[in-house]
């Protein structure tokens, strides 16, 4: 069951990879995360969020789509989508230093979201967009 | 900004500061790269304790660093220090280790 | 022109009160807001969204619409909707001190998101929901 | 929890701590009450000392306990303690000064 949900829609403005990270923190804090349970999760969305900017909408602009849900386990999912142009081959996408980016992308943005959350879902389709679906169970800080 | 940088001699110490992503990588990134191209240092160090947040564009940046004073040098060596927790595990994941000598925050801080 | 913005939409839960604050917080942030200008804005779309929760949704559940824009002359615009009971009399609602709230309602959220914005734009339906659309200038720290 | 209470004799103090807003207060509140109905302070303090935020919620808080300690005995005061900035302006906008002492920060702490 869903203790709670949010639907939120940004700009591909590379200022709004700071603002997602902090509505991700802030959305999971009632659960009390440790320090690197939220770093890690804000890493993951920077990373996913950072793609859409560099990646789906290289040379123009658009909408990036991301939603969050916490359920009654305490299990994060965080969906991140834009309708940039699409991923035409996965598995090599996601193949540690691949990158398609110019400059110093450094092609381990999908390693960083497998390695912090504990499941990663991508579906992708050309022309159309790429949904990143990120799950992670927070343990939260141990009440004494 | 999020960086200041500090130059002696052979050696160029640039000081990250703040939320290392995408957005800030790039004005670092300029900021740096026309140092290190005005000094052509043999040794650079970038400084990472006053980091709060880093993603995989930060491991770009430090890369990108490498190969430009390596292109300038090939006897240029990068060092990397006072790399704090959450950084360090992305550098491990990046294997970092094997292009820079990494040193931790609390490692001995005078050389 | 629009510089940035935002459309996020998230439970009437209570737990939203807080999260809706810093979503706020951080979309404005690049434009390096005082921390008294931080916290009237803050202040203002709390009370907002608390009167979703509290008299739009009262006894049911529903969405709490929020967006944000800011313009190249730094106003911040913020509107914030619901699709609940509505407001009968709008001037009345606005009144200092009057609530048709239980409990501890002070009768004063009009008042502070007035005097805590440079303006406030109140439509409603009844049955049909409330908009309160709030702007306020940034004029943010003074640069040296 | 977003208050911590302590009481001596004829006085019960609240110390508000953190966001007070409609989802904290309902909390704070019901402690409060608990306390107030089983003493019975002839005064009560309010501290707002570690108040980071604080919306007409807080109003409403401060008003229902000043009724209830009232209902209790009508010579019972209230006193408001130690008021930041931001929610000094939200206490004048309602004109707590009307029912309530109201001491800021930085004034004398000795009493
Ligand atoms: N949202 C996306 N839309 C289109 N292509 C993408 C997207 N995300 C990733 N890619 C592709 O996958 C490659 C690898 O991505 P990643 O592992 O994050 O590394 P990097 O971002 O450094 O290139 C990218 O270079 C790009 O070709
Ligand atoms: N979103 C809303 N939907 C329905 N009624 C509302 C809404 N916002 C305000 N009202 C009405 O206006 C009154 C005054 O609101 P306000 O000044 O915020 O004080 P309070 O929330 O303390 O009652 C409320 O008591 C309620 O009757």
């Amino acid at each position: 069951m869903k203790m709670n949900e949010f639907r939120l829609t940004v700009d591909s403005k590379s200022v709004n990879e700071a603002f997602a990270r902090v509505v991700v923190s802030a959305f999971v804090s009632p659960l009390d995360p440790t320090l690197e349970e939220i770093a890690d999760l804000k890493t993951a969305v920077s990373e996913a969020v950072t793609n859409c900017i560099v990646h789906a909408y290289k040379n123009t602009y658009g909408k990036i789509f991301i939603s969050g849900s916490i359920d009654d386990n305490h299990i994060v999912k965080i969906v991140i989508r834009d309708k940039g142009c699409g991923i035409s081959d996965i598995d090599k996408a996601m193949t540690p230093l691949f990158t398609t980016g110019e400059g110093d992308r450094a092609g381990l943005g999908f390693t960083v979201m497998e390695s912090f959350c504990d499941k990663i879902k991508v579906r992708s389709k050309q022309d159309k967009g790429t949904t990143v679906t990120l799950s992670k169970k927070i343990e939260g800080k141990v009440k004494w | 900004m999020n960086v200041t940088i500090e130059s002696s001699g052979n050696l160029v110490i640039a000081y990250l500061i703040g939320e290392i992503d995408h957005h800030t990588a790039t004005q670092v990134r300029d900021k740096i790269d026309s140092v290190i191209k005005f000094k052509k240092p043999g040794h650079l160090i970038i400084d990472f304790r006053n980091v709060t947040f880093m993603d995989s564009s930060g491991i770009g940046l430090v890369m990108g660093r490498y190969r430009l004073i390596k292109s300038i040098s090939s006897a240029s060596t990068l060092e990397i220090k006072n790399v704090t927790r959450q950084t360090k595990k992305i550098m491990e994941l990046a294997g970092l280790g094997r292009i820079a000598i990494i040193k931790e925050t609390n490692n001995d801080e005078n050389e």
